[in-house]
């Protein structure tokens, strides 16, 4: 089968994550963007795992586990930006520079 | 006493001041005098081993490796703990022994400020394991480690209890205690050095085949030719560099006068007399034997900087108007004298160089002694404001005109020995090296005796003689007190002895010199 | 294929969290206290079994030898996971030690901090024996989750917050990164074990995607270790988070992202290493040179120790960096170095960190021109200052100095050749600039007068809390001890490298 | 037969060697291995001054005395069995062993003591004249500030000096030499509360100091060619003609010539001489006339076979002799116009060293120490009289004299027999030496000493004159006329004016001991050495030189006479006119001073050393201060650009990287966190792109 047009969408999305996270200011969508890149991880992953196919299938399994733990991670990060936004009422992530020097 | 000769007796000498510190950091602050007496305890007791050693050493045969031990210290990398002296470390390693000593006597009543006598007792100590260890130490990695444990404490030394004056330095705006920008010279200096220090000693541990950091096998190795070619040119000049800022030869000396003049009293002591040795014997234990092809390669460039250093040094002293500057300065010349003697490879050098290193460590060491004790009473080194000393302390100054004298090189005291020979020694260095430029150098240094004598009595010229200025004639300026007289009149009796009899030093010296430069050079 | 013995000890750290959550629900405010006793009892019961294998030749009742395989593969316990989990085992037992008093001086949520850290150190513990990407990965997380939230664990402070996104989003990214990079490897080695993918990429060093697989691993955890270019957030979120926490990340996070390193380099990219190798020499050079050179400038003890522990980690890299030209000897001492480094490196770092949090309490700032004077009034802590820093700078008879030493060691020897000298000679000026900023510390404590400012009385009443007493005692006397002589640690050094290469 | 040094060397494991040409053996064998006692006892006298000297009833004296009045007995019974058996016995004792050189073997250091006729000659001066002036300085520095420690540097003068006339070898040859240079030092120095005595006792030192670079390395050559330090070694290197010293001979000839320069005063290094005369009179008179200033006379005598013709360096006598030439002559002169009676004999004891040296140079040893020998005791003399003079009339200046003869008459008495010999009237001892000197100049003129001998020839005898007028001049000055100081002169007390008749006795005598073709034992002391000493010493008296001497001084006399007897007062003035072209000159004593001073070492106090210190402050710690600097300001640069802002320049490259348009680059520059990212992934971009491109 052809594994390299998955490779190329995984690629997109993961440049996609990218520009976001670097020029997104609000703190969530910053956070979507990460999510973006995993998922491009997560193709990657299914993709190889259908091409290599072996026998524990790890590409899938590995998939679970990514799944899971960005779930865990946007959990975490979100409890992060909630408490930002309630001492600072904003959750935009370019006016976090207080120890700049 | 076989238990003592099996390293016992070295290790106690070392490791007796380290337990001293142990002891007094248990004491509180308050008991002083206990503190003064535990310490002084420590310093006599491991002096008294290192004098027992003495007596116990097999001088007919003074080229081997006496009271040693090797036992497994760091399997890892395959360091042992490999100890003992021949006849050149032995003097040295009673010199160091001997000065900490009167160092704490005459501690006993003078207390640079910030006083707190506990911590001052305790980082001489310190300096003491250092300076014996250094000595005795017969693993690279092991020398290493007491090399630099001089470091820390003469850092506090010199940054806690040394001169508060404030100094502006050419370039730059602000001004800055002297104590402050000496000690961090100092150390950063030093560890420049031992940096590169390290790595030579491990490009020799990676080419000696089988690995290994012990000296006496190296030199083994060395003799054999092991280290030749470009390679052992790196591996040199990384040992050099760490041994050449220590001594310190020129143009790598600047960290010295600032050091010295910073330093408290005895720091300065303690500097003079034992830790600018580190480095000569460096050269002589490590660099030489292990090296001696490049040595061969090295030795003019290294009598150039020693006669370089002697008349700049001496020079450098007929401008100062500090008293103890200037002293720090002539320290410059005459460890010129050492490396130029060391320079010349052949045995007449090496004993010079050996006997010269005492020598400047009784004679320095107690002219900073007495510069110290003038400041402290005179409450300046200005030169241009004493005067008349030898009205005012008759006795301090018959003291500092004897070793001015003794520094000066006369003969029949200790100075001339070293200063002498090393000429000798130039004038016919180790077959092979270059006669034009040794002889030049055997010349020029001989001027360099003149200009030495020059300061030194344009020094006592100003200090001592002449009607004291009427600032003074009110003061009430006690002559010397009996500490300091207990610290000085054992300086000055090694002073005669050694200068009437200096077998006291060649009959150490002798065999293990001749074994060096015979197994090293062939010569 | 389950070896209780050789689990015992994530299994009891894993019990410990539970009880500790249990005790948490249960325990009224003021005896939260206890949980923390709790994690200190689950930890130090850890360490039994981490030795009982570890001398499991020596013991009678212990069969199995000390090397377990388990898992197929993908989870080993050889003698470099046990002494890598005794390091974070210790780590963990001292951070806790150190945040006692700390966090009860603001009193909320003790329970879960205790729960988080040791959480944290559970998934270091793991990651120490993880031989495949899925469970390295797994270890990995379980490492930072925790510690993103404990960063921000002073809820009320906005550098606190602050500390905690950055550290958050920086390492979310870095995971993704990482990720990515897994992915690419393990398509192009169809492999998961590192067995495995050693055996697969032997001829794949030429090939671009999987190069690009190999480099985004590595900055994954180039981001863990916080070496330069991907260190930025580590001095802002040292100085924000309570540094209790600092203390752990710089030393048990920073160690378990090197053991992932090492691990993936040694073992699942030996084949490889002429990739990892220069990157991770220009990586070593620019975290060696730039921490020490931005730590220069630095006015803030915590921020000062943030750069520092950057520069160190570039310590920590130099070994690896000539990895391509090394022989096997050269290799193994490699290896062994940097486990040596980090073991030195933790317990004088650590100590730094708890003289910062009882200097900060007695001169009642952190910044380094607060602490003039300190030894007027603190003599003891200033002399601790004193051991801790200079230990950093590597000055003997402080045991920084071996750490540096054999540092050196692996890159003069094992044929490393001219790129490794020259390396050595940039670390050794390193070493010389970074005295400098550690002995201006000093000379602040011990040679300024002290300002007209300082809070003496508050100095003369406030005692150091005992738990934080006890971590200065240990770590200052393992810092002297293994200065004069270093095999108490580099015993563990040397054995893990003996036996991580036979298992 | 091994003496207790010997004993202490085998203690130490070294070797007592004894070498012995001629063993008197018996009781004179005894005194010979004892010898050693002669420089020691007066060191032994130094310390117990220095500690216990001040609570003596004699405040220390009793011990100088002693010591010296022991040397003065020894060496008078070592000349007398000398006379009855020329005796050379040699002991070393090994210090220790220093290095081996290829082929020669061992060089080791040794202290030892040399017993013959030249060493013998040599304590009988220092013993007896130093006897005579120890008890002379008893009365002269009576209640003097610091009495004790004038006899404690005294006496260590006495043995620095035996130290160096007793040494067999070369180093301790310099240990003495320095020794008696530090006593000078201390004894110029003896009023140090004046600074200029005390520049005059520096001047002194370092310039002896100079001339001992040629000593040291004059030494050291020998030393290292031949393989030992023991001058008899060397001597019979020179007589077996060895090859590898033949080629440096003249070298070390010259450098230990140059040493001897130092000493003895010669040009050009006889500045320090004068200025030597602040120290006390007894001083002057023991050091700086009749015994230190002769120590380098002795050195050649002692290397005489390196020098004599035939022997090594013999090209050096040639500057010998030129050099004592020069020297008799010109500061003879300066001594016309000086008018401190001190300055005067000062100036001639130039010229009588300008003598001796000349006649060494001339191949003339015995001439030479002959010179040496009655120079001594006449010198002695009249520095000890003109010091009865000063303590009589408290000034140095004899315009502050005149018609002392009335006031003190044995000091006036003892003056005139000390001046004549020094004129060389006969009989007196000076007519004796100062002959033999012309008779051997003119013998060398004959053989081969050619022009340069012939000159100085020549210019002895205009010296002769010269010696003859300015003494005569003094006389007239200080002893005719009226009384022109103030206060009322009297004669001396007695521990003066004994001391003065001992000398006056033994320089009027002392010449009958070589009476060339008569009478001649000294000749004998001298030639019993070890090596036989080849000295074309003239036959008999040569009555055409013995004549124009005589002549020339009596016409010096009666020139003297004829200016200065009536019109003392105004001497200084008319001196002017009496020696018209030159006076300006010699008033400046031909500029040395000023040119030493402020042509050498001014500059090297001055602008040569603040440049060096300006050298190591500014240019060599500069350097190391910018080091400093730099760090410093590349830790901003870091910090500030790389660190805190230049994440920037990273996220135009990820933007690059990633075919960003700029605008959006723009956007992106704003919030920290995400600077960190962009250098995150930056980092990442760069090392794959870098990794790809440089692999």
């Amino acid at each position: 089968m052809i594994v390299n047009q998955f490779l190329v969408l995984g690629a997109l999305l993961f440049s996609i994550g990218v520009y976001g996270v670097l020029v997104r200011r609000n703190a969530v969508l910053v956070l979507l963007s990460i999510e973006l890149m995993l998922a491009a991880v997560n193709i990657n992953l299914v993709a190889f795992g259908a091409y290599v196919d072996d026998a524990v299938a790890a590409g899938q399994v590995f998939a679970l586990f990514v799944i899971t733990v960005a779930a865990a991670e946007v959990g975490i990060g979100l409890a992060i930006v909630v408490l930002i936004f309630r001492n600072r009422s904003s959750a935009n992530v370019d006016e976090l520079d207080l120890m700049k020097w | 006493m076989s238990w003592f000769d099996q390293g016992w007796g070295l290790s106690l000498t070392v490791f007796l001041p380290l337990v001293g510190v142990g002891m007094l950091l248990l004491i509180p602050k308050s008991q002083e005098r206990l503190i003064k007496f535990v310490a002084l305890g420590f310093g006599l007791a491991s002096f008294a081993a290192s004098i027992l050693l003495l007596f116990r050493f097999e001088f007919g045969s003074s080229e081997a490796f006496q009271f040693g031990t090797d036992l497994t210290w760091i399997p890892a990398i395959g360091s042992n703990y490999h100890i003992g002296i021949d006849g050149i470390s032995l003097p040295m390693m009673v010199l160091s022994t001997f000065i900490t000593v009167l160092a704490i006597v005459y501690s006993w009543n003078h207390w640079p400020d910030p006083h707190n006598p506990k911590a001052f007792l305790a980082l001489i100590l310190l300096l003491a394991t250092g300076m014996a260890g250094t000595f005795v130490a017969l693993d690279l990695i092991l020398f290493f480690i007491f090399f630099e444990l001089v470091l820390l404490p003469m850092y506090f030394m010199i940054g806690v209890w040394g001169d508060r004056t404030m100094i502006r330095l050419p370039g730059f705006k602000r001004e800055v205690e002297t104590r402050l920008y000496a000690s961090i010279k100092f150390f950063l200096f030093t560890l420049f050095g031992s940096a590169f220090m390290l790595l030579g000693f491990l490009a020799i541990y990676f080419k000696s085949d089988p690995h290994t950091f012990d000296i006496v096998a190296l030199h083994q190795a060395g003799s054999m030719g092991v280290f030749d070619g470009t390679y052992g040119m790196w591996v040199f000049a990384a040992l050099f560099l760490g041994f050449a800022v220590k001594v310190p030869m020129w143009p790598l000396h600047t960290w010295l006068p600032d050091a010295h003049t910073a330093a408290p009293t005895v720091g300065s002591v303690l500097l003079a007399a034992i830790l600018l040795k580190l480095g000569a014997y460096g050269f002589i234990r490590i660099s030489l034997p292990i090296l001696p092809e490049q040595a061969q390669t090295w030795a003019p460039a290294i009598a150039i900087l020693a006669v370089i250093a002697i008349v700049y040094g001496s020079l450098a002293c007929l401008a100062q108007t500090d008293m103890k500057r200037l002293i720090a300065f002539s320290s410059v010349g005459h460890m010129g004298f050492v490396m130029l003697a060391i320079s010349t490879l052949t045995e007449a050098g090496l004993n010079a160089a050996v006997i010269g290193m005492v020598a400047h460590g009784v004679i320095t060491g107690l002219l900073f002694f007495i510069a110290g004790s003038m400041a402290h009473r005179y409450h300046t080194r200005e030169m241009a404001r004493l005067g008349g000393n030898q009205t005012l302390m008759p006795i301090m100054a018959g003291i500092l005109a004897f070793t001015a004298m003794a520094s000066l090189g006369l003969p029949g005291l200790a100075g001339f020995w070293g200063e002498f020979m090393a000429l000798l020694g130039a004038f016919n260095p180790l077959a092979g090296l270059s006669l034009g430029v040794f002889r030049t150098a055997m010349v020029v240094g001989a001027v360099g005796t003149v200009l030495t004598a020059g300061y030194l009595l344009w020094m006592l010229q100003k200090v001592n003689l002449g009607e004291p200025s009427e600032e003074w004639l009110g003061k009430d300026l006690h002559d010397a007190d009996r500490f300091e007289l207990a610290a000085w009149v054992p300086l000055v009796v090694a002073i005669l002895a050694i200068g009437i009899w200096p077998k006291i030093v060649f009959g150490a010296t002798e065999g293990a010199v001749a074994n060096l430069i015979k197994t090293a050079f062939g010569g | 294929m389950f070896d209780y013995h050789a689990l015992a000890p994530e299994l009891i750290i894993g019990g410990t969290l539970l009880v500790a959550l249990l005790a948490d629900l249960v325990l009224p405010e003021n005896r939260k206290y206890l949980v923390g006793v709790i994690g200190l009892v689950g930890l130090a019961a850890a360490l039994l079994p981490l030795l009982t294998v570890g001398f499991c030749d020596d013991l009678p009742f212990c069969e199995g030898g000390a090397a377990r395989v388990m898992f197929g593969g993908s989870y080993v316990v050889d003698d470099f996971a046990l002494v890598l989990k005794g390091l974070f085992v210790l780590t963990g037992i001292i951070s806790v030690l150190m945040s006692v008093a700390y966090i009860e001086s603001d009193r909320y949520y003790q329970g879960e901090f205790y729960f988080l850290i040791i959480a944290s150190v559970l998934g270091a513990v793991i990651m120490a024996s993880s031989r495949d990407l899925i469970t390295l990965f797994i270890g990995l997380e379980l490492v930072s989750g925790p510690a993103f939230l404990l960063a921000g664990w002073r809820k009320g402070d906005v550098r606190s917050n602050e500390a905690s996104l950055k550290f958050f989003l920086i390492g979310v990214l870095s995971a993704a990164i990482l990720l990515f990079g897994m992915s690419l490897v393990y398509g192009l080695t169809g492999e998961i074990t590192f067995e495995g993918i050693r055996v697969a990429s032997a001829g794949l060093s030429e090939e671009p995607a999987f190069i690009l697989g190999v480099i985004f691993i590595l900055v994954g955890f180039g981001f863990k270790i916080a070496a330069v270019p991907f260190h930025f957030w580590a001095p802002d979120t040292y100085q924000g988070a309570p540094t209790p926490v600092a203390a752990y990340l710089s030393v048990g996070s920073k160690a378990a992202g090197f053991v992932g390193l090492l691990t993936i380099c040694y073992l699942a990219f030996a084949n490889v290493a002429d990739i990892w190798g220069p990157v991770l020499w220009i990586l070593a050079v620019l975290s060696m040179t730039i921490g020490n050179l931005t730590a220069l400038k630095q006015t803030n003890i915590v921020r000062l120790l943030g750069y520092s522990s950057i520069a160190h980690a570039g310590f920590v890299l130099v070994p690896f960096a000539m990895a391509a030209a090394y022989d096997a000897e050269g290799l193994e001492s490699a290896f062994s170095a940097s486990i040596t480094y980090l073991l030195f490196y933790a317990f004088m770092n650590l100590g730094a960190f708890a003289v910062v949090i009882a200097g900060a309490e007695k001169a009642g700032s952190a910044e380094i021109d607060d602490w003039a004077g300190l030894s007027r009034y603190a003599p003891g802590l200033a002399s601790l200052l004193g051991i801790f820093f200079f230990s950093l700078a590597g000055i003997p008879p402080l045991a920084g100095w071996f750490a540096k030493f054999v540092m050196f060691r692996s890159v003069m020897g094992g044929g490393a050749g001219a790129w490794g000298v020259a390396l050595a000679v940039i670390a050794a000026v390193n070493a010389v600039v970074a005295l400098y900023y550690y002995a201006r510390v000093v000379k602040t404590a011990f040679m300024d007068p002290v300002p007209a400012t300082a809070p003496l009385e508050l100095a003369a009443r406030h005692q150091t809390a005992p738990a934080l007493a006890l971590v200065l005692g240990i770590t200052a006397a393992v810092v002297i001890v293994a200065g004069f002589y270093p095999p108490i640690l580099s015993f563990f050094g040397d054995a893990a490298r003996v036996l991580s290469f036979g298992g | 037969m091994t003496t207790l040094l010997g004993l202490l060397a085998l203690a130490e494991g070294g070797e007592h060697a004894v070498e012995v040409v001629t063993d008197p053996g018996g009781f004179v064998g005894v005194l010979a291995d004892f010898a050693w006692l002669i420089p020691v006892v007066p060191l032994l006298a130094t310390f117990a001054i220095v500690l216990v000297g001040k609570r003596l009833p004699l405040k220390g004296w009793e011990l100088a005395e002693g010591a010296i009045g022991f040397v003065a007995i020894y060496a008078v019974a070592l000349l007398i069995a000398n006379w009855v058996t020329p005796m050379a016995v040699e002991h070393h004792i090994e210090i220790s062993r220093i290095g081996s050189l290829p082929g020669l073997g061992d060089l080791v250091l040794e202290w030892g003591w040399v017993v013959d006729g030249l060493s013998i000659m040599m304590f009988t001066v220092v013993g007896v004249v130093g006897f005579f002036v120890f008890t002379y300085a008893k009365g002269y520095m009576e209640g003097d500030v610091r009495f004790t420690f004038f006899f404690a540097s005294f006496s260590l003068f006495a043995g620095g000096m035996l130290v160096l006339v007793i040494a067999p070898n070369l180093i301790q040859l310099i240990v003495g030499w320095e020794l008696v240079g530090v006593a000078s030092y201390l004894l110029i120095g003896h009023w140090w509360e004046d600074h200029d005595n005390n520049a005059a006792a520096i001047k002194a030192f370092i310039t002896n100091k100079i001339a001992d670079v040629g000593l040291f390395v004059g030494v050291i050559i020998l030393g290292i060619t031949v393989g030992s330090f023991r001058i008899t070694d060397v001597l019979d290197a020179v007589a077996r003609h060895d090859s590898a010293l033949a080629a440096v001979a003249f070298w070390a000839g010259l450098g230990l010539f140059i040493g001897a320069m130092g000493k003895s005063a010669q040009m050009p290094f006889h500045v320090w001489l004068p200025d030597a005369m602040a120290g006390p009179t007894p001083v002057s008179s023991l050091m700086h006339a009749a015994t230190m200033v002769t120590a380098g006379v002795y050195l050649v005598g002692r290397m005489f076979p390196l020098y004599q013709t035939g022997g090594m360096a013999d090209d050096v006598k040639t500057i010998i002799i030129l050099a004592g030439g020069a020297t008799l002559l010109l500061t003879g002169l300066i001594a016309l116009v000086q008018d401190d009676i001190k300055k005067v004999l000062a100036y001639s004891t130039l010229s009588q060293l300008g003598y001796m040296t000349a006649a060494m140079g001339a191949g003339a040893y015995t001439a030479g120490l002959f010179h040496l020998f009655t120079h001594a005791f006449f010198k002695g003399l009249l520095f000890l009289a003109a010091g009865s003079v000063i303590h009589g009339v408290h000034s140095n200046n004899m315009s502050d004299m005149g018609g002392l003869r009335r006031f003190m008459p044995s000091t006036y008495k003892t003056f005139l027999i000390g001046s004549v010999a020094l004129a060389g009237i006969f009989p007196l001892s000076g007519f004796w030496s100062k002959d033999e000197i012309l008779a051997s100049l003119s013998n060398d003129a004959s053989h081969g000493g050619g022009a340069a001998a012939t000159l100085v020839l020549v210019l002895a005898i205009l010296g002769a004159f010269i010696t003859a007028f300015y003494m005569t001049r003094a006389v007239y000055l200080t002893f005719f006329g009226e009384y022109r100081g103030d206060g009322h002169p009297h004669e001396s007390p007695r521990v003066m004016t004994y001391p003065l008749w001992g000398l006056a006795a033994l320089a009027a005598v002392a010449g009958f001991v070589n009476i060339p073709g008569v009478y001649t034992p000294f000749t004998e002391w001298l030639a019993s050495r070890i090596h036989v000493m080849g000295d074309h010493h003239a036959g008999g008296l040569n009555w055409a030189l013995a004549l124009i001497g005589t002549a020339v001084a009596l016409a010096g006399i009666a020139a003297g006479t004829r200016l200065f007897r009536r019109d003392a007062a105004t001497q200084a003035e008319r001196d002017r006119f009496r020696i018209p072209v030159l006076y300006p000159l010699l008033e400046h004593k031909y500029y040395f001073d000023d040119l030493y001073l402020n042509g050498i070492v001014g500059p090297i106090k001055g602008p040569i050393a603040r440049f060096v210190v300006w050298t190591n402050q500014v240019v060599i710690d500069g350097v190391v201060n910018a080091f400093g600097a730099a760090a410093r300001f590349a830790s901003g640069y870091v910090y500030g650009w790389v660190d805190q802002r230049g994440i920037d320049l990273a996220i135009n490259v990820v933007a690059a990287g990633a075919g960003e348009a700029g605008g959006v680059v723009r956007k992106a520059q704003t919030g920290k966190v995400q600077q960190y990212a962009g250098a995150l992934f930056a980092g990442a971009v760069l090392l794959v792109v870098g990794f790809l491109i440089f692999s």
